[in-house]
């Protein structure tokens, strides 16, 4: 498919990596003594299935490669081919740690195109619903951090977290995990009765344990410190300059959230704060996520108080044929900013949907930040930007 | 904070944007629609154009980069945001079916990814990419870009052989 | 008894003889550590228990480990034949190592020690030490002893490390010459 | 009790070839095991099994090739320290009856040693790679 | 009653004759200085040297253990010499490491043919 | 350095308490949990209801149902009404995404409390409910072929029963679910 | 128990202890296994294996008719014999220290006059394995892990050596059975109270000499899968697995030993003549929980950290302790 002349400017780009490999004297000049090694795609401690080919000076990575591609699904392509609302179940298969995320920003994009206008009650479990699935996400995170560091019960304790808060979310929606609940104009059925009580009543649970068995549990320990300290550092320039969006990129320092600067649903009524941290490492990001989790409980205190009555769906008709044109969708992700762009022609099926996924976009860090760190420091950095590999891989 | 975030009304900023980047190149479109400054530019201007946005209007961040295939031309949209409320969405149209476009990677480094992965789902060249390879799919064996329109997908079974 | 002598002279022979004409140099390596193991035998044997444990951390736990590393910054992987890892003089050297040997043997076997018996040397740990330090009989010249082996050791360490320090131009000057094998 | 039968002096000679005894048979030991292993465990060798194990991927450099020096050092620097710590343990067992004598001795060889690893230190060899 | 571990012991040490211990260190010195003269890689050479340089303190502990006056002097010229090895094997194999490091190569044949 | 140490004995001291906590552990095949009434479980069809329209067929994503249809006077009214003679769910590929449940509507197809299938082999998850097995390796559908210019006809060929109360389906959706789960 | 005298005669006495030694040994690896499990189980709010026989304690026993039904692989471009020798290298010194420990009054296999020594003289060929082990597998996992795991070893050889030495200067004896002996009358004498600092430092080098938490870099599973053992499955793993246990057991034993009164009681009064072991079991279960209670709450140090400690740490807080001793015994 590629004609002559496009194969030559690809080759004259300086190669591909398997090129790279196959000539092992290109290595000379890394020095003599550097090892390749893969890393992954079978690694355990790797996120999903990613290889990093790794040039090694002993234990210092000199350069790292990370190719992608092990789980790659064509979501857009499927996205193309099925009618509006049965994407939406395709959506939660994305990032499938934070699926509601990803629900809202596809259906944020089609409600764009169609200029819907929603039910606050809908908006407002809208919201719920995904500050739910941020502290799901953001505990674990900081469990898979520890568990990357070598420290196995962290990660228990996180998931014994998020499993309660998918018992929430199973009762809500019906499936723990692939929920599929948002739907273009609304969300798929009205709260359970005596849920919201239910999850206040989690939350001041929530509050006193996730201070001893994650806050505490890590934060003092002098090895947690010394493996996080100074590791995977940016510059806030350098961060934007990558594309790092998220905690990573709160944790040097830019303010930068979707909620609050690109405001959907209702956040623009909610009353909460950037957590940010200047030093731009491992630990700032932790720090940062530490900060979400308490920014998002309070969020979701403030969600169940005001939470509105009335209908959950927004009558938009059964068949969605939105108007030529592109729609935009962008929520803040518990990785960073994920967007959706739909193009459509009219027709009842997507023209074009293309996903940009903030795991995607964090990952150049690792060709960036790494060389230059030891071997070990991967893990803490792949733990600070959090990917997963069905959000790179789309 | 080492990078200086812009301040004041997202309005004036955005026609400001919009001016700012009317009076450096002669642009065919260009609107303010809601919170987006909405430009189209000629293929061949992208890359002085998001050099402008980068350095000159100070919109720091690239979202990302989407190409839609028109059957016969390429439809590119950069969507670039100032971190503030104000987005702008710079959108080109390249004729033909074999897309080449200057690559953006030296203004915006994050676009490396990007654009690899559109040279991947769609054969667009980017002149001047450092590294231009495949994504997602194989290196050596895959001859295709699956994104494309022309690229037939068929919902057969795909697992019949294993039965 | 016999059989344990016969033993541990025969992993002593073995394992030398593997050293030498072993073609993969970390079973040299690892032979050695077998002869090293036969020679801890022979200590306690000779009434050494306290130089058989230096001979055994010394040597098979430290040495031993040493040349390892040694070996795995140094090895080239290519599979060698005999005749790859032998210089030239193989034969004259077998002739001047069994003349060497022979020599000694005889001498050593004739020569009359005088009275001898076995059992008189230091078993104990505490006679060993005050050898060592020079407060036993007959054993003022180790006074100096600690000294000797302190500064000994203080000059090998200065002198490996300045010696083994990476310098940047290695990189440059090694890069121009070829791995060329063994 | 059984271990109280273990009570018996045994002479320099037998308790030595008690032990060297032991380690051999321990030896048999294991080596039984592995070859009763063998026997036991099912056997299917195949190409793809036999591959490295280089997490999912094909190995791209042999490991059996120059390896960086610097951790060559530690090595260095610990066997210069195992000799050293050695020399002390004979000092140490008649320690109580050498007094000011013994103290100085070792003080001056710990000495000489500590700026050894001052001047390892301070040349940072002691970084790891 | 001594149990038949205790009688092998016992009668252990006087079975073997001083010049049996020497004969086996004069065969280990031998091998040795034949491995360190053939062999061509440098590390293999240190190997030997070091196969050598126990051989010579077998005997020296044999004496010890043997001849009436020698007693605790010759243990302890034996941990001396141990100590010297281990000083020597440091300095040596980083010399051999900084001619690899330097010519690529730890075969002593070549190294001497691109001196200078 | 007054502290050192001081964080790795705090966070030992709480593993050391979690150590004499009561265990969260459930041993699942003897204690189940109680599943709430919106589980998504296994698909299962109600034969008597089911009026063979075809919609759950076609809004499918993973087309896991295929629906043999004939003509038929099953009611005994004299007229033959659409009847399906056979009827399989694909339980390889269902995802659970419930867009059938929402679409039918005669509420004939619901999800049960239903989750553990497994099977040796991959057909063995496919579960008939008609009289007649359907072979479920068939494709329901033709594969789609989708020109941009001619989007509008295409759409009207995919979906032609869909003409029915088409503002009520979404409440419709909400309210069948928790109405299939209770049955 | 007259008619058990005979077993105090040869050879009956060697076979007894054999066994002794040997079921120690392996049944600590399994035993140890199953409470390392079940210990982080606990920890983690979880049961641990608890299906096979009451309360899972069977689990050991499944876990060796699995390994011993297992295949072994090994690789293709591997050396086997280096490959399959490193499991004996491994096994033999964790076998071979366990003689010299007494585990009540009178009651030890073999009284060595340097049984100190020989202690350690043996833990540090276990290094030499970790290194076959990591060559003989020919996989750059391997080979990282053990160039990582020999540095490592003699790393914290070195102040595990130099920490032995107040011990040693207070008895004025290398055998182990005088150091208990001059340990008795009650918990106050033991040695882990006057040189508390040795105490701790010989504690955290044989954590790194075991290779545990948080000093398991060689086998790091989240950056180098399983470092030396990365190519070894079936009984072969299980060997080094034992290896590594029983290793565990042993320091154990041994800090018990030499720094907490070995089977000395701790007070007078509870002296249980022959049954002192009891007192040896219990410190060494104690110590051996704290090693796994440390394994699963703490997460491990990069390499240069850990070289750290080690180097500039542990080694110059040992000398600068050994003076002090050595001074402290001067004065007083």
């Amino acid at each position: 498919m590629l004609s002559e002349e496009r194969r030559n400017e690809t080759v004259a780009l300086d190669g591909t990596a398997s090129e790279r490999l196959a000539r092992p004297d290109i290595r000379s000049e890394f020095g003599l003594e550097t090892m390749d090694m893969n890393m992954g795609p079978q690694h355990p401690a790797m996120h999903g299935l990613l290889r990093l080919i790794l040039e090694l000076d002993g234990e210092t990575v000199m350069r790292c490669d990370p190719v992608m591609g092990y789980l790659h699904r064509s979501q857009e392509k499927i996205a193309e081919n099925r009618m509006y609302p049965a994407v939406v179940p395709m959506t939660d298969r994305l990032d499938y740690f934070a699926n509601i995320h990803n629900e809202h920003g596809y259906v944020l994009a089609v409600e764009d195109l169609l200029d819907a206008e929603l039910p606050p009650r809908a908006e407002y479990i809208r919201v719920l619903m995904s500050e739910l699935m941020r502290l799901a996400s953001h505990i674990p995170s900081i469990g898979f951090l520890m568990l990357e560091l070598g420290a196995f019960t962290p990660i228990l304790y996180a998931f014994r977290e998020r499993e309660r808060i998918q018992n929430f979310l199973e009762a809500i929606t019906g499936a723990r995990m692939m929920f599929h609940y948002f739907r273009i104009g609304g969300v798929k059925a009205d709260l359970p009765p005596g849920i919201l009580e239910e999850i206040s009543e989690y939350l001041d649970g929530l509050e006193g344990r996730f201070q001893t068995d994650t806050v505490d549990l890590v934060t003092g320990s002098e090895i947690y410190v010394a493996r996080t300290k100074g590791v995977g550092r940016m510059t806030p320039e350098q961060a934007l300059d990558i594309g790092v969006t998220g905690p990573p990129l709160r944790g040097t320092g830019v303010d930068f959230d979707i909620r609050r600067d690109y405001p959907y649903s209702v956040y623009n009524e909610l009353d909460f704060n950037v957590v940010t941290d200047d030093a731009g490492d491992v630990a700032a990001s932790y720090r940062v996520r530490i900060g979400e989790v308490w920014q998002s409980i309070r969020i979701i205190r403030q969600v169940i108080e005001k939470m509105p009555e009335g209908p959950v769906m927004a009558d938009l008709g059964r068949r969605l044929r939105p108007k030529e044109g592109d729609g935009f969708g962008r929520v803040e992700s518990p990785r960073g900013e994920y967007a959706v762009h739909v193009v459509s022609d009219g027709s009842d099926s997507a023209y074009r949907v293309h996903y940009r996924d903030p795991s995607f976009c964090s990952m150049q860090l690792l060709q960036e930040v790494v060389p230059g760190h030891y071997l070990p420091d991967i893990m803490p950095i792949m733990g600070m930007i959090d990917p997963v590999s069905g959000g790179w891989d789309k | 904070m080492a990078v200086s975030m812009p301040g004041g009304d997202v309005a004036s900023r955005l026609s400001g944007y919009l001016d700012g980047l009317k009076n450096r190149h002669g642009l065919e479109e260009g609107e303010v629609e809601g919170n987006v400054v909405r430009v189209v530019v000629a293929p061949e201007s992208v890359p002085q154009v998001l050099a402008t946005a980068k350095a000159q209007l100070k919109v720091l961040h690239l979202s990302f980069i989407t190409v839609v295939d028109w059957e016969g031309s390429f439809e590119l949209t950069y969507e670039l945001l100032d971190l503030r409320g104000g987005t702008v969405r710079v959108k080109t149209v390249i004729e033909g079916t074999e897309p080449v476009i200057g690559s953006v990677t030296s203004v915006y480094p994050t676009a490396n990814w990007h654009e690899r992965e559109a040279y991947d789902m769609f054969g667009v060249a980017f002149r001047g990419h450092p590294d231009l390879r495949r994504t997602y799919m194989w290196q050596d064996h895959f001859d295709h870009h699956p994104l494309l329109k022309s690229f037939d997908i068929s919902t057969k079974r795909t697992f019949e052989g294993l039965r | 008894m016999t059989i344990i002598f016969g033993f541990l002279a025969g992993m002593m022979l073995v394992s030398a003889l593997g050293v030498v004409l072993s073609r993969n140099v970390v079973h040299s390596a690892l032979f050695m550590s077998g002869s090293f193991l036969a020679v801890v035998g022979f200590f306690v044997m000779l009434s050494a228990p306290a130089l058989a444990a230096f001979q055994l951390l010394i040597y098979v736990g430290a040495v031993s480990v040493v040349i390892l590393f040694g070996i795995m910054f140094t090895q080239s992987p290519q599979v060698r034949s005999f005749s790859t890892i032998v210089n030239k003089q193989v034969w004259a050297g077998l002739a001047v190592a069994l003349g060497v040997g022979g020599f000694l043997s005889y001498i050593l076997a004739t020569e009359d020690w005088g009275a001898t018996e076995a059992g008189q040397g230091t078993r104990d740990v505490a006679a060993f030490g005050e050898y060592l330090l020079g407060v036993g009989p007959d054993s003022e010249i180790f006074a100096m002893l600690f000294q000797l082996v302190a500064i000994l050791l203080f000059v090998a360490v200065i002198a490996a490390i300045v010696i083994s320090r990476r310098k940047d131009t290695d990189i440059e000057s090694a890069s121009d010459v070829r791995d060329v094998g063994e | 009790m059984t271990l109280g039968l273990l009570q018996q002096e045994l002479g320099y000679s037998a308790v030595y070839l008690y032990v060297g005894i032991f380690m051999l048979l321990i030896v048999g030991f294991v080596a039984t095991v592995l070859v009763l292993a063998r026997l036991i465990a099912p056997s299917r060798s195949s190409k793809t099994k036999a591959q490295t194990y280089e997490t999912g991927e094909s190995t791209v450099t042999d490991p059996w090739r120059p390896f960086p020096v610097r951790y060559y050092v530690f090595a260095l620097t610990f066997l210069i320290f195992d000799v050293e710590a050695l020399f002390l343990f004979p000092w140490a067992v008649i320690y109580s009856d050498l007094g000011v004598y013994g103290f100085v001795q070792m003080l001056i060889f710990v000495t000489i040693l500590s700026l050894g690893l001052v001047y390892e230190w301070k040349k940072g060899a002691l970084k790891w790679v | 009653m001594p149990g038949p571990i205790q009688t092998v012991a016992e009668t252990l040490n006087s079975q073997i004759p001083l010049e049996g211990f020497l004969i086996v260190a004069a065969v280990m010195f031998a091998i040795g200085a034949w491995g360190a003269v053939i062999r061509r890689n440098a590390v293999v050479v240190f190997m030997c040297v070091e196969i050598m340089i126990n051989a010579v303190n077998l005997t020296l502990v044999a004496f010890a253990d043997f001849l009436p006056d020698a007693g605790g002097i010759g243990a302890s010229y034996a941990a001396l010499i141990i100590a010297i090895a281990a000083a020597e094997v440091a300095v040596g194999l980083a010399i051999v490491l900084a001619i690899f490091r330097s010519r690529r190569t730890v075969n002593i044949d070549e190294v001497n043919s691109m001196r200078g | 350095m007054p502290q050192l140490g001081q964080g790795i004995l705090k966070g030992m001291s709480i593993t050391l308490r979690n150590l004499f906590k009561n265990k969260i552990t459930r041993q699942y095949p003897e204690y189940k949990r109680d599943l709430p009434d919106r589980t998504r479980g296994m698909l299962t069809v109600d034969m008597d209801r089911c009026i063979a329209c075809l919609q759950c067929m076609r809004v499918c994503p993973d087309h896991c149902i295929s629906i043999e249809q004939t003509k038929r006077d099953a009611d005994g009214s004299g007229k033959p009404k659409p009847y399906a003679v056979g009827f399989v769910i694909d339980d390889s590929r269902c995802m659970y995404c419930s867009l059938c449940v929402e679409v039918c509507p005669v509420n004939c197809i619901y999800h049960t409390e239903e989750f553990e299938a497994q099977a040796y082999n991959r057909l063995e998850l496919a579960r008939q409910f008609g009289e007649r097995p359907v072979d479920p390796t068939i494709d329901p559908r033709p594969p789609v072929k989708k020109k941009p210019k001619k989007a509008a006809a295409k759409g009207k060929a995919d979906e032609k029963a869909d003409g029915d109360a088409p503002k009520k389906a979404p409440a419709k959706a909400a309210g069948k679910s928790s109405e299939g789960d209770a049955a | 128990m007259e008619f058990l005298n005979f077993l105090n005669q040869e050879p009956w006495r060697f076979i007894l202890s054999f066994g002794v030694v040997l079921f120690l040994t392996l049944n600590l690896a399994a035993i140890l296994v199953m409470g390392e499990r079940k210990v982080a189980g606990y920890i983690q709010l979880r049961y641990g294996p608890n299906r096979v026989g009451p309360r899972g304690l069977l689990q050991p026993l499944a876990d060796i008719i699995k390994l011993f039904t297992k295949e072994n692989i090994s690789p293709g471009k591997a050396d086997l014999w280096i490959f399959l020798g490193a499991p004996i290298a491994m096994f033999i010194p964790v076998a071979a220290v366990w003689l010299v420990i007494p585990f009540a009054p009178g009651a030890v296999v073999a009284d060595l006059n340097v049984a100190i020594l020989f202690f350690v003289a043996v833990t540090s060929v276990g290094a030499l394995g970790v290194i076959m082990a990591g060559y003989g597998s020919r996989s750059n996992f391997s080979l990282l892990g053990a160039l990582r795991g020999a540095a490592q070893m003699i790393s914290y050889e070195v102040p595990l050596i130099l920490s032995l030495l107040g011990v040693v200067m207070l008895t004025g004896s290398l055998s182990l059975v005088d150091v208990v002996n001059a340990q008795g009358g009650g918990f106050w004498n033991w040695y882990f109270i006057v040189q508390f600092p040795m105490f701790i430092v010989f504690y955290i080098s044989s954590l790194a000499e075991t290779k545990r938490v948080p000093f398991d870099l060689p086998e790091g599973e989240s950056e180098i899968v399983g470092g030396y053992m990365i190519e070894y499955s079936g009984m072969t793993w299980a060997l080094i697995q034992a290896a590594e246990f029983a290793g565990m057991g042993l320091m154990a034993g041994i800090t018990t030993t030499l720094f907490l009164g070995g089977w000395q009681p701790p007070l007078p009064f509870l002296d249980f003549g022959q049954f002192n072991w009891i007192w040896f079991g219990i410190k060494t279960a104690l110590i051996m929980f704290t090693f796994q209670w440390i394994r699963w709450s703490l997460p491990r140090l990069r390499m240069d950290q850990l070289m750290d400690l080690g180097w500039k740490v542990l080694v110059p807080l040992t000398l600068v302790w050994l003076v002090i001793t050595a001074g402290a015994m001067l004065v007083f």
